[in-house]
């Protein structure tokens, strides 16, 4: 029986993960998904938790945020086609029109 | 009648007040006759006044009057209130008589001035505040009128103002006093403060009652003294009187000559009680009077401006009235006060009628002669000088020698010995002007290469100036000396009531061999002048030529005006011009702009950060974040 | 009189009768300048006169605020609570006064955007008045920050070249004192409620909230930056210079004679009763800058080559005797600051006009660019030189009667600072006569030049007001001392109670018993 | 209103929610299947169910119908009704600024109505619950809705790059928030925010885990809020987005956010506890530099429309202040007084836009004072409201949060704030400076009939000097409802 402590770690470690890939990652869309992955890190870290204090309600909640990932992801793949569309381009650092 | 004394002040002031609202709407005529009625009147007033006293002899407390009460503020308090006891009823007579021949005199001098009306007008308003100053029975109040006739003089002075040395003379007569006046507010000051009253009763008492300590007393008396240094030109505030000279000659002859720079003698005389309680202060204003007394006469050896001569001539006469005041002779002091006013303004306006006469020429370098063509003036002309000169038996022998006498008898030889000096100078200078203007022959130079024509003064100039040689010849007679019996000094008993008496008396013969030496001193002077302008015109070329150093001393006035211009005012405009420079705009203007400048760079910095880019926007967060939990979990 | 006044709100509507005005003229045409100009003047007379009943309604025997009017308004003891006393009556009235003076001196002065103009005056008119009679410490403040929005728009709109630096500069550094003081009072209200369980900004219960000495020191120095600032006191000054050159000559006049008050006001009304021992122990440091204050202004002046930055180094110099009169603790010293406070206005608001006047001829305000300008202006000369003299003290006009009050108190606290005050007589003397002389004096600077017309009615109307004032304060200053004395006794009365300093700062200056004594048969 | 309700309370509770889902649903129907695209029927349905959802929560505060609902999903509270007024509020404005605007700009109406509709109801969500998942469900609907809103300017480059920069930064932050969430769950085995620290419990009594959770949560928050330093996306946001989202986003979020940062923290901040002694300096630093930034950086910009961002910015950090001192009343007074001023001064921009352009640079604000007076007239009083003058209400807020901070014993930090406004005043004076005391080159002119706009600036008006002079009736208000606090 693998301690929750080791779930929440790893979680961690993947969350980490993501926020590094958020920074290495030069475009839109991989950026994004590196927020996915901080995302399912914490899903993972719920279902440790929910699993270690065996309360269903947080199993729900991963499946609320999978919703919302979905839904996030709708709204940002419209815009980042409207980039596309306007710069034929979704390279992160082109946007700086908007500085200063 | 004498009950309305009060009005002696108000009826010029009037007349001053409607000339100014309405002059110019007036014509020359009835300005005339209601600056010189108002005068008149004053001096009616004054004259009953005085009778009024004389009869009421000895113990009579004067006349007082408290017109409104005035500031008044806690525990100060000053009221507008006047008082005619003996010493005013004499300066006023002065101011008024004096004052009203002026006035005449003006009509004629001033009649092609343009700004006729005004000159009358500033002329009213001086009699006004001279009188002010005279009846005052409050320092304050006298204040007033000391701060008003400064005033008159600033604008009698600049009355030509296009003149661009009129102007800076006028201006420079008013801040010169102001300086003296600083010290007179704090003297003021300490009086109110300590003695809690600012009535010259309370005052002359304070000393006596032991309100005033000692080293208060004397510290007051010269703080006010300093004042009067201003107001009278003694060293080492004289240097406005002969740029003062700018002026109308006649204003030179009533207020630089007879009535306005008296007021310091008069101010000491009024407060005697408080001056005559300080041996120090006595003494300073006895020095400081020798001192002038023969440093202007020095100065006035060498001048060749008629009226400038005539200016230093003034300076040094009033040390002599200072000379009296401080040996304590107050009576002597006020004595030649008076005859001073009559002889000084008779040889003002006597200058002024060459002048006039000369079509404006003042340098005596181009005069010469004129014995003949100034029939009226010339003959005056000597009354005045002879009087100065201190000659027997006209009024300034008497008055000087009074002086003098009294110097002597308190044992004062140095000052007694200045004094002496002082009178051969006197007479020299004098008859050099004489021997210079009348005498010889004309050096008159006209534009037109022409001799000008030289033409004798209307009679409303030439009798005010016979009036005034009567009184010159013959004022003298109101204080003979003690010699000729007690009550020969007349005018010093009369005094006696409101001033401290002269201590000390001496013998008969020593009083003989003091008034022989007088009158040697007088001879002696007009005998050089004699040798050295009239029989040897060529000396003074050479004394000058012999002891160069000296004469450009001399001539350059021993360079105080320059000194001071140095020493003080360049400095002082030239500090002030780098502190706004440097401090002003440079620290506290830099300070603050550089504070804004500093907030707007920050922004800048911060502007700058602001890259546009995600990463470092994500970056900040997430550095934020770290912060933040570090915070928390520690 | 003031039965017939009695249940009127007098104050109110003096307060917020030029806002009437100022809403009113918001409906009006533009291009219909006279019937603006009009109004608005009409308006500010109307206030001037009706200041007038509070002069004749205010008794002054109680020395206590009169005529006050009080509702609660918010919570947290903010109440409008407002009213008259002997040291708020006459800067009132010299608001009210001025006002209308500065709107005539700008009748052809400002040609542009006309009913703005006049919307901003008679809203700067309601907010200093406002300052005056607020009785509450919020609306104090109120008025005291509202003020500053129609002057910035006064100078910044119709300003000379430099006006947008000048006009930013003058908020700025006003508010930056202001704003501390803001949160003063928030610590004052705390303080207040904490200590008397119920909150309240009525500044007369304010001064009965005990305060720990260190706490005091800070708030009175919040405080006193914000009046410092406003006086101006040595080295906060430079605003004020600034300020004047740019501002159109009405702005000028109300900044010099009234708003310049404020500061001062502060100090009597708030910085001082509110916390007397910081005042005490602070007053000799104050007193320093004042005394700096005097000498440096009236060099500075001297050194100045524009007419009206002149005239504004003048009245730090003069600002700076008031301070310091202020700071001398003591009745007449007191009572002197507040007429000096009234005899500035007039006579340095006279001047302001003058070179306004001048301005408008010839369109410099360098003193170099003039000379002679008497021979072509004499009625303009002498009125001139009145106000001139007014400002130099010179006795028989009112600048000598506040200026000797005021030496006297200082003496009587202080002779060193006194003596090194009494400067002033010679520097304004100098620096004035100099610049009259460089003016008006010499010979025509271009005699081919018509524009140096003499005055017309409209300027007279402006100028012989003030100078007949000038006159009448100087002969009869008993008419405004009187209804000034029971208040500044008791204010004084208050400052000795609280703090002991006070008297022992008082005191040593001269032996007060017998002196007071010795004058009591005189009064 | 008397009468009894006729539905039951938790419906009740729901009713304002509801109403603006319904409303949301409609106006997206209504814009699928209506022909004319350029109507503005969606915006009146959608102003309707504003007012119906307004209407609804007015009388569940008539009622006294606060409480909690759905198993403490819903959480019905005196804040979150004050706050859910403010936002509908809000939202009204947003939209009848955007009539004309939109058709300017050819931006689709419809979507703008619905996606506000959906924005608002998540903020309702987030301000109406304790529970950590549904706040987030708030804060993701109100996002997701916000990313849309912020790129609906098709055609404009900023527009879309402001969306994308928000959309990205925003997940960014919200994967922060769960994953504190998760942390926070874990550790106390609760999902209620406050539940993980009730009042008074310090830290150290709190598994680091926990704080580490928490802390997340709040970066999150501050992140919403746009506290520095996690306000860097703001600026960019704010200036590429349609004025008029600009303006509900200046307001909404942030409004939202504060709420639920109050619930989070007013419990751990009152007292001295050692919660208290940690985040009470952190919250002061982070409401300093929040202050500062915005203001500071304001000072240079050239573009009126990014110097409100910044200012923007900096208020957040004058409301962080209302939070430090706890002190609720003061907090929504300011937000209500903001809602007028910034709404005002932003509906000010709008109307200087016209066809197709927009003018919002400095420049173009040149001798308005002469060309408007009105217009100028007004944007001068919300700038002079912004920057605190008396007597508007941006003083009376200003004056009751620092005044809170002080009384709190937190006078540093009022300090700081006052100076901090003292460097705003320096930029909001700026743009009046140019408009009064510069002229215009080119007089520019733009359609004035659009009165819904006028009517949104007049109320702004009405507002800020209603709520300066006589705010007595708000503030009762507002008191009355924390007397709980």
């Amino acid at each position: 029986m693998i301690p929750p402590a080791a779930f929440l770690l790893l979680s961690a470690v993947l969350f980490s993960l993501g926020v590094l890939a958020f920074f290495v990652k030069k475009d839109l869309l991989t950026q994004f998904m590196a927020v996915e992955v901080m995302l399912n890190a914490s899903n993972l870290a719920f279902l440790a938790m929910a699993k270690a204090s065996g309360q269903a309600a947080g199993q729900v909640i991963v499946l609320f945020v999978i919703t919302v990932a979905a839904a996030e992801a709708v709204i940002g793949l419209a815009i980042i086609v409207l980039i596309f569309r306007q710069r034929r381009t979704i390279r992160t650092d082109e946007l700086k029109d908007l500085r200063g | 009648m004498v009950r309305y004394f009060w009005l002696i002040p108000l009826l010029p002031g009037a007349s001053a007040l409607l000339l100014l609202l309405l002059g110019p709407r007036l014509s020359r005529r009835w300005i005339s006759w209601q600056a010189c009625l108002t005068v008149f009147l004053s001096f009616a007033l004054s004259l009953a006044g005085f009778v009024h006293l004389v009869r009421a002899g000895h113990g009579s407390s004067g006349l007082a009057k408290t017109l409104l009460p005035w500031i008044a503020s806690g525990s100060f308090s000053a009221a507008i209130s006047f008082a005619f006891d003996e010493l005013a009823a004499v300066m006023a007579l002065v101011v008024t008589g004096v004052g009203l021949l002026i006035h005449v005199y003006s009509v004629g001098y001033m009649a092609a001035d343009r700004a006729y009306s005004r000159y009358f007008a500033y002329l009213n308003l001086f009699t006004f505040f001279m009188l002010v100053l005279v009846l005052a029975s409050d320092i304050v109040l006298m204040f007033v009128g000391w701060e008003g006739v400064g005033l008159c003089s600033y604008l009698l002075i600049g009355f030509w103002f296009e003149r661009p040395a009129a102007s800076k003379a006028g201006m420079k007569a008013f801040i010169v006093n102001r300086i003296g006046d600083a010290a007179f507010i704090v003297g003021v000051l300490f009086l109110l403060v300590n003695v809690g009253s600012s009535s010259f009763a309370a005052i002359n008492a304070a000393p006596a009652a032991g309100v005033l300590g000692p080293g208060l007393v004397t510290l007051v008396a010269i703080l006010l003294f300093v004042g009067a240094t201003g107001k009278s030109a003694q060293i080492p505030l004289y240097v406005w009187l002969p740029d003062a000279m700018e002026g109308p000659t006649p204003v030179s002859a009533l207020i630089h000559a007879a009535t306005m720079v008296t007021a310091g003698v008069y101010m000491v005389c009024r407060l005697s009680g408080l001056f005559a309680a300080s041996q120090a202060a006595s003494s300073v204003v006895a020095w400081v009077g020798g001192l002038t007394a023969v440093f202007a006469a020095t100065i006035a050896l060498v001048q060749h401006d008629i009226k400038r001569v005539l200016a230093y001539s003034t300076i040094s006469q009033i040390g002599y009235m200072f000379l009296g005041c401080g040996v304590g002779a107050y009576a002597a002091g006020m004595f030649h006060l008076v005859t001073h006013a009559f002889f000084k303004s008779l040889l003002f306006l006597a200058a002024g009628s060459v002048i006039h006469a000369l079509g404006g020429e003042q340098d005596m370098r181009r005069m010469g002669g004129l014995k003949k063509a100034l029939p009226t003036t010339f003959p005056v002309f000597l009354v005045g000088a002879l009087a100065i000169a201190g000659v027997p038996f006209l009024s300034g022998f008497f008055s000087k020698d009074a002086i003098l006498t009294s110097a002597f008898a308190g044992g004062h030889y140095v000052l007694y010995a200045l004094g002496l000096s002082g009178a051969v100078l006197t007479a020299l200078y004098m008859f050099r002007l004489i021997y210079m203007t009348f005498y010889g022959q004309t050096r008159a130079t006209h534009p037109a290469g022409t001799a000008p024509h030289v033409h004798e003064s209307p009679p409303v100039m030439t009798v005010p100036l016979v009036v005034l040689a009567v009184f010159s010849a013959l004022a003298g007679f109101a204080g003979l000396p003690v010699l000729l019996g007690e009550k020969a000094n007349w005018i010093g008993g009369f005094l006696e009531a409101v001033l401290e008496p002269a201590a000390h008396h001496l013998a008969l013969s020593t009083e003989v061999g003091l008034i022989l030496a007088a009158t040697a001193a007088a001879l002696a002077g007009i005998a050089m002048a004699f040798v050295f302008y009239r029989k040897r015109p060529d000396l003074p070329e050479r004394t000058a030529r012999s002891f160069p150093g000296i004469y450009r001393l001399l001539v350059g006035k021993y360079y105080v005006d320059e000194a001071y211009d140095a020493v003080v005012v360049r400095p002082l405009v030239r500090g002030a011009e780098t502190v706004y420079a440097r401090f002003d705009l440079g620290v506290i203007d830099g300070a603050l702009d550089g504070s804004a400048a500093a907030a707007a760079s920050a922004g800048k910095g911060l502007n700058v950060l602001q890259s546009g880019l995600v990463r470092d926007y994500a970056l900040a967060f997430l550095l934020g974040a770290i912060l933040f939990l570090g915070v928390l979990l520690l | 009189m003031s039965a017939m006044l009695s249940g009127l709100p007098l104050v109110s509507i003096v307060t917020f009768l030029p806002l009437a005005g100022a809403v009113l003229l918001v409906f009006f045409r533009r291009g219909s300048a006279r019937a603006v100009r009009a109004t608005a003047l009409g308006v500010s007379l109307l206030t001037f006169v009706l200041s007038l009943l509070l002069f004749f309604a205010y008794d002054g025997a109680s020395g206590l605020p009169e005529l006050v009017e009080r509702s609660s308004w918010l919570r947290g003891g903010i109440d409008y609570h407002v009213g008259v006393d002997g040291i708020s009556l006459f800067l009132v009235l010299l608001a009210a006064l001025m006002t209308p003076l500065a709107l005539l001196s700008s009748w052809r002065a400002v040609d542009d955007r006309i009913k703005e103009f006049s919307f901003f005056m008679l809203l700067l008119e309601t907010g200093m008045i406002g300052v005056f009679v607020s009785l509450n410490l919020f609306l104090f403040y109120v008025f005291w920050e509202a003020m500053l929005i129609p002057m910035y728009f006064l100078i910044g709109i119709w300003g000379g070249r430099r006006r947008i630096y000048a006009t930013t500069k003058f908020v700025l550094f006003t508010m930056f004192g202001s704003l501390l003081m803001l949160v003063a009072i928030f610590v004052l209200q705390a303080a207040y409620s904490r200590a008397m369980g119920s909150p309240s900004l009525t500044i007369a219960d304010l001064a009965a909230v005990p305060l720990s000495p260190a706490l005091q020191s800070w708030l009175f120095l919040a405080f006193g930056l914000a009046f410092a600032i406003k006086i101006p006191l040595f080295p906060l000054h430079t605003w004020l210079p600034d300020a004047h050159v740019e501002a159109p000559t009405a702005g000028s006049v109300l900044l010099a004679a009234v708003l310049l008050k404020m500061g001062a006001y502060g100090f009597l009304r708030l910085g001082l009763p509110l916390f007397p021992a910081a005042a005490a122990s602070f007053a000799p440091a104050l007193s320093i800058l004042a005394v700096v204050g005097i000498i440096y202004g009236g060099l500075m002046a001297l050194v100045q080559k524009d007419m009206k930055s002149l005239v504004a180094y003048s009245s730090v110099s003069h600002m700076g005797l008031i301070m310091l009169a202020v700071f001398s603790l003591n009745f007449e010293a007191t009572e002197g600051a507040i007429y000096q406070m009234l005899n500035h206005g007039l006579s340095t608001g006279a001047l302001f006009l003058c070179v306004g006047i001048l301005y408008e001829r010839t369109h410099t305000r360098l003193i170099a660019d003039y000379g002679g300008a008497a021979a072509r202006m004499p009625v303009f000369a002498g009125l001139f030189l009145v106000a001139m003299l007014s400002s130099a003290g010179l006795p028989g006009l009112n600048g000598f009667v506040g200026e000797f009050l005021c030496f006297f108190g200082i003496f009587a606290a202080n002779k060193t600072l006194a003596v090194l005050s009494v400067s002033t007589v010679v520097l304004s003397a100098a620096y004035l006569l100099w610049l009259y002389r460089r003016v008006m004096h010499g010979p025509l600077k271009d005699p081919a030049d018509r524009r140096l017309r003499d005055l017309d009615g409209r300027e007279l109307a402006c100028l012989v007001p003030l100078v007949v004032l000038m006159l009448f304060m100087g002969l009869f200053p008993g008419t405004f001392l009187r209804k000034m004395d029971s208040s500044v006794a008791r204010y004084v009365e208050s400052l000795r109670s609280k703090a002991p300093v006070v008297t022992a700062l008082e005191l040593p200056g001269r032996p007060g018993a017998e002196a007071t004594a010795l004058a009591e048969p005189e009064r | 209103m008397g009468f009894p309700p006729p539905i039951p309370p938790s419906v009740l509770a729901l009713a304002p929610l509801l109403a603006l889902v319904a409303g949301a649903l409609l106006v997206l129907l209504l814009e699928a299947f209506l022909k004319r695209k350029d109507g503005e029927l969606p915006a009146f349905v959608a102003v309707f169910a504003l007012l119906a959802s307004a209407f609804f929560t007015v009388v569940s505060w008539n009622v006294g119908n606060s409480g909690v609902y759905l198993h403490g999903r819903l959480l019905v509270d005196n804040l979150a009704l004050l706050v859910t007024g403010v936002l509908v509020l809000a939202g009204i404005a947003v939209i009848l600024m955007s009539l004309k605007y939109a058709a300017h700009q050819d931006m689709n109406l419809g979507q703008l109505c619905g996606l506000l509709l959906l924005a608002v109801a998540g903020a309702m969500i987030m301000v109406s619950s304790s529970d950590g998942l549904v706040v987030f469900l708030g804060l993701e609907v109100l996002s997701v809705a916000s990313y849309a809103m912020s790129g609906l300017k098709r055609q404009d480059r900023a527009s879309s790059e402001a969306a994308a920069k928000y959309f990205l930064m925003g997940s960014f932050a919200g994967a922060f928030f769960v994953f504190g969430l998760a942390l926070v769950f874990g550790t106390s085995g609760s999902l209620d925010l406050t539940a993980g620290l009730s009042a008074g419990a310090s830290l150290s009594a709190f598994p680091a885990a926990g704080a580490v959770g928490l802390g997340l949560i709040l970066t999150a928050l501050f992140f919403k809020i746009a506290v520095a330093p996690f306000h860097m996306w703001a600026p960019d946001v704010y200036e590429g987005a349609p004025t008029p989202v600009t303006v509900f986003l200046t307001i909404v979020p942030k409004a939202a956010g504060l709420a639920v940062l109050l619930r989070v923290l007013l419990p751990l901040l009152s007292g001295e506890t050692a919660a208290a002694a940690v985040f009470t300096p952190a919250l002061s630093v982070a409401a300093v530099l929040t202050m500062f930034a915005g203001n500071l950086a304001a000072l240079r910009q050239k573009s009126v429309k990014r110097m409100l961002a910044y200012s923007s910015i900096a208020h957040a950090g004058y409301l962080l202040v209302a939070i430090v001192a706890g002190d609720a009343p003061s907090l929504v007074f300011y937000l209500l007084v903001y809602l007028f001023m910034n709404g005002g001064a932003f509906a000010v921009l709008v109307a200087m836009s016209g066809r197709g352009f927009e003018r919002a640079s400095l420049g173009d604000f040149a001798g308005l004072g002469r060309r408007h007076p009105g217009l100028a007239a007004s944007l001068s009083i919300f700038l002079l409201s912004l920057a605190g003058f008396p007597p508007t209400a941006g003083f009376l807020a200003k004056f009751y949060v620092f005044g809170a901070a002080v009384r709190e014993g937190h006078i540093l930090l009022a300090v700081a704030a006052v100076l901090a406004s003292l460097i705003a005043v320096a930029y909001y004076l700026k743009i009046i400076v140019v408009m009064y005391m510069q002229d215009a080159e080119a007089a520019a002119a733009f359609d004035r009939d659009d009165p819904a706009l006028f009517l949104v600036i007049f109320l702004g008006l009405l507002g800020v000097l209603q709520l300066g002079l006589w705010p007595g009736n708000a503030l009762s208000l507002i008191r009355a409802a924390f007397n709980a606090f």
